[in-house]
């Protein structure tokens, strides 16, 4: 495991919320109960069938493969009230964590009927009433505004309920970046928000486009704790975001943390790729977070191989089931596009993130 | 209890400040909007009677002021983000136009962004930072876009647009800011939104104007009146969705439309009314439809530019003269 | 030498190629431009002919994008940027309205701003990023916009904008890229800009219209012309500034008008050619204008509902019917 | 003369082209020769008195009392090819020691027609032709990315011209900062950013608005040199500026200059305030850059007190014959919107900065 804490600007004197030492990380991350070990287990093998699913049955879908230890790890034991934003790349997991049903999401990923937003929105968007902040539009980095201001609601109906969202890392570089977090930082809002660094937008490598090396570094700029974390060890991840998350809690702000992962397929399903040294992705395919995670779990004794060949048998048949019903759903209904869904009406307000 | 007299500005103050008192969950954020009582007094009082929870100071930065409105309306609050002019719409236009418009059709309904924009637009007192783009996002389904001319209206339609359930971008003329003063409703009033108004009844031709174009149009019908001329003006105070209606009822009764905004001619709410004209009301019309707005050009700084480009009452009374002499 | 046949992003990249080796001063900038070479191959070959110096790699700030272009124009270099889908271009609207279009009129003519701005848009064969907003510059003065609907013209228009000293938007169709092949001249051939096309004479009806449906006009053109009725139909290639002349010749020989584009119909570019009509050739036209658009949801993304959205052949064929039977 | 070097982001290992260390700086700074010492001076001087009558001529204008240090520190020396684009608080100096006419600038200021811009643009515009981004639109910030991009032109063309930009610390919360500062930083553009850090954007203290305290520390998140210095201390200002433009002329890339100042008026002329404490106003009129600097220089010997009134005595004559000469001057011609000028002919192509 790797975490550095990035408290840069300190010549400034001005950085708030200092995050607590490696020390009490290391704890957290070692003390994930067992319960949980296999949970986030169980759910990057989920992450890894059900992504491939939809890679397959849609070419161009956005493979995560290679990024669950950071999805999971973020995403994972969250309030079922607080409020998340995942990134576009590989957001069923954390949606399906919070309870959304397998056959409607891929129904989703398909544009059918059964999904959440009837066929209208991208593939992402999941739930509302789960507290998922939707992915309606396709334009990076907006998003990041809107969760802040989902933070903001929460922040301002008082209590302790926290925002979390993540992000690319070609991302970062949108202007929304830099105003919603130094909003946050400002207003010292309840939210992480985690980077999914996966060393590539499309197909430029991160070093083309970032020429501070660490996106945790860009804390700094905000007064607010940067952390950059091994996006491929899970538990890492977990212990990271939940420490962020109890900051956030206890009123203390935002935190910035980078998950340094790969993306091991393509930009889509069916990239043809080219841009990238196959010594590059070999290397990165050996350190795959999955199988990573079965040796660490088989050494310590949680799983046998037996149960491990349970377990994926147990995925493959449950993301086979969500398959076959998204495929038996019918298609959008060309019937209704909806004209007259466009307002809301007074009743709507009952809906949204509750 | 009488009719209280206030300006426009007061009255959109006045707005927000019920619906403040009635519903916890409204809030108002912007810059300069505390302490100072926002740019051209546009938030007054609202500070000291709320405090900085509810009447929040921002940075400059409007796309994360306005996704903030998004993300806080998702969550059941019903923010006021006020964007200080008109002419920065530009640098948020992704949090309009793609989340706060789409939300909630894209999720099925699900969701919903009840939520104010408010802008301040126009040529005003200090000539800064006049554009009107409202036009743009009129072709954007799922914003509900106005820009009231009366005090009375400035205060009923920024009531229902807190109450709205849908993002609603209220643009606030700033010359009607201090310059006009009328009398508006006690209490609990709510201007529909989704409406124009018919300003002034008459027979031989309808202007459809917008913000202070409606009182030049008022002031070009009063002088045409002592000339026998009537002429009917509608207040296209709702901008979209647009009430197409009202319009096509006054054509139907004039046979001759006008229709005048301060923003560019070319491409402008204008072009939207005039071609529904052409398609709904052609066998209504007895004369061609005369669009009056700004000519093509960046707009101009020094004032006798800006007057020159402004379109004025005379522009208004030279088209009526047009169209009643084709 | 025959003409060669090329699919239309091949045209629009053969342009682009022979400006950059015949001036040295134009670079293009975008994401994944250079290596990948281009979203759906719309910088094909460019990096490997020029390089890193003249193909640049940006990172996903489409602001600082474009006000680089900007930049670089004012200092007399002659940048193509590349905005990889219309879609992002709400996220850099200052640069294009604030700036690029108003520095040479705002310094008295002493700056220019010789950039394009190229970027997708409209339904493609991925279904991505589809959204229309060029109606929006065509309301801001200073800005050239182009649609080009064939490969001739997407080569001869590219040529064109690289050589204009003033801004220019370039909307390439995505459905476009790879599904119309044809003729294209060779050598320096450069299409003006700021003129509109008649791509099939008639005498019934006009129709104007922009990018795909230019096609698909043309396909209702072919169905009429079996039942006896002649269609004129426009390609309005050049959006801004309109040459709105030879629209007008059209309908003074047809009487009827029908705009069609991808775009939301409300607000779009069809209502200032509509209102245009309605000033100008009122009396030259027999019937209603008619408007073939979008419907007023956002663009949905499943194909069935894609498909019930975008208009199609025959929405413009029961326009037709529609005017020639009032 | 206080100096600080911000480093941040160490821990991230990238920090890339940092900063030369003190010594070269307050080397730099001592060893500005006797003639530009009376030079800064006297456009120290020329900015105030300059400034002034433009408030009292227009109470709209944005007083730039108390930044003259700042902004004639960045903008003196420059080469006249380098390109520079100043913020609107005060940009007439900057323009003026780059050669436009007082009485042009002055007329500018009031919208006259002998202003370069005919009347048309916001009163800060400048002469494009003296290779001045002019300002042309209101929007805080989009100016970045047009100053950055005039770099790309100058780094484009080879040799080693630079481009200098200055702007608010209010401004550096906007998205436009953040991706054009990162643009430079990734393509090593020749550019030096200063921040012309006055405490205040409108009536908002920066602690209301900036959770980090230090402008410079967001250099770290770009992995370029952050330097802070005393705004108010002229030669400072001047040898830091030098020094980022030394390495920006050496291929070096972009810096971040943060130059710590206050804004002694109001947010505009006739800004009735109330916002700040009348203490905090005191203190900062205390440490007004001007007598300040007179105080240095006689103290060294550079000037007496005569040849200090004699000077004072020349810049107001020449101020008000440019106050003058723009009162003289007809308005704006109505008659000339200028339609045919919009769109630029095939001849403008020679104009631009050069
Ligand atoms: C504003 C904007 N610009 C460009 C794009 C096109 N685009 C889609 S995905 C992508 C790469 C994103 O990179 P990153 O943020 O690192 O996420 P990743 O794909 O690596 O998960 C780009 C450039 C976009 N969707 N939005
Ligand atoms: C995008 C944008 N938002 C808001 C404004 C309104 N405004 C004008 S000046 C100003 C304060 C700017 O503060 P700063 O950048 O610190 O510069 P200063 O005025 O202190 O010199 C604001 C908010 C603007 N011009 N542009
Ligand atoms: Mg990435
Ligand atoms: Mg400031």
């Amino acid at each position: 495991m790797t975490i550095s804490s990035t408290t840069a600007g300190s010549s400034s004197g001005a950085v708030h919320g200092a995050p607590a030492g490696e020390s009490i990380r290391d704890t957290l991350a070692a003390h994930v109960s067992p319960d949980d070990r296999l949970a986030l287990l169980r759910n990057m093998i989920l992450c890894r069938v059900l992504e491939r699913a939809c890679c397959e049955l849609n070419p161009r879908w956005f493979p995560a493969e290679g990024e669950e230890a950071t999805i999971v790890g973020t995403f994972y034991g969250l309030r079922p009230d607080d409020v998340i934003a995942a990134h576009y790349r590989g957001p069923f997991i954390a949606y399906a964590m919070r309870g959304a049903e397998l056959g409607r999401l891929v129904g989703q990923a398909l544009g059918k009927a059964n999904g959440y937003a009837k066929g209208r929105a991208l593939g992402f968007t999941g739930p509302v009433e789960l507290n998922i902040v939707p992915w309606v539009a396709g334009d990076l980095g907006t998003s990041l505004g809107v969760a802040t201001g989902a933070a903001l609601g929460l922040q301002y109906e008082g209590g302790d309920r926290v925002a979390v969202v993540s992000f690319g890392d070609g991302t970062s570089n949108r202007g929304d970046f830099h105003e919603a977090v130094n909003l946050a930082a400002v207003w010292k809002l309840p939210i992480v928000y985690v980077c999914q660094h996966n060393q590539y937008s499309i197909s430029l490598h991160a070093s083309q486009v970032l020429a501070c090396g660490s996106i945790a570094a860009r804390a700094a700029g905000y007064g607010i704790p940067g952390v950059s974390v091994d996006g491929n060890d899970v538990r890492a991840v977990h212990a990271v975001v939940q420490e962020a998350i109890g900051r956030a809690r206890a009123g203390e702000g935002p935190t910035l943390i980078e998950a340094c992962t790969y993306r091991l397929g393509g930009h889509w399903a069916s990239d043809p790729g080219g841009y990238r040294s196959p010594e590059e992705e070999n290397e990165w395919r050996r350190r795959d977070p999955l199988p990573g995670y079965e040796r660490q779990l088989l050494a310590e004794g949680l799983v046998d191989q037996p149960a491990l060949a349970r377990l994926w048998d147990e995925v493959r048949a449950q993301v086979a089931a969500a398959v076959a019903e998204a495929q038996a759903a019918p298609p959008a209904d060309e019937a209704d596009l909806g004209l007259d869904e466009v307002f809301a009406g007074e009743s709507a307000l009952a809906n949204g993130c509750k | 209890m009488p009719p209280r007299r206030l300006t426009f500005v007061e009255a959109l103050v006045e707005g927000m400040r019920g619906e403040m008192r009635r519903d916890p969950d409204v809030f108002l954020m912007g810059q300069d909007v505390g302490v100072m009582g926002g740019a051209m007094g546009g938030s007054k009082g609202l500070y000291d009677e709320f405090g900085p929870r509810r009447v929040r100071e921002t940075p400059i930065s409007e796309s994360a002021m306005v996704g903030a409105a998004v993300g806080a309306a998702l969550t059941g609050k019903r923010p006021i983000v006020e964007v200080s002019f008109g002419e920065f719409l530009p640098t948020c236009m992704n949090q309009i136009v793609l989340q706060a418009a789409n939300l909630h059709y894209m999720t099925a309904g699900k969701a919903s962004v009840p939520m104010v924009l408010r802008t301040r637009v126009g040529d005003g007192p200090y000539r800064g930072h006049p554009q009107c783009f409202e036009a743009w996002f009129t072709h954007v389904p799922g914003l509900k876009v106005v820009m009231p001319s009366t005090p009375a209206d400035g205060l009923g339609m920024m009531v229902a647009a807190i109450r709205d359930p849908n993002p609603v971008l209220f643009f606030e003329h700033m010359y009607l800011y201090h310059a006009i003063r009328g009398d508006v409703p006690d209490g609990d009033h709510a201007t529909p939104l989704g409406k124009v108004f018919v300003r002034r009844e008459g027979t031989d031709v309808t202007v459809a104007a917008t913000g202070w174009m409606v009182h030049k149009a008022l002031a070009a019908a009063e002088l045409l009146g002592g000339e026998g001329v009537s002429v009917e003006v509608i207040d296209v105070a709702c901008l979209a969705p647009l009430d197409f209606d009202t319009i096509a009822a006054s054509i139907r009764k004039t046979s001759r439309l006008i229709v005048a905004h301060e923003a560019w001619k070319v491409g402008g709410l204008g072009a939207e009314i005039a071609a529904e004209a052409a398609e709904r009301c052609f066998f209504d019309l007895d004369a061609p439809v005369v669009r009056v707005g700004a000519p093509q050009t960046p707009l101009p700084l020094a004032k006798p530019l800006r007057d020159r480009f402004l379109p004025g009452t005379h522009d208004i009374l030279s088209a009526i003269r047009t169209v009643l002499t084709t």
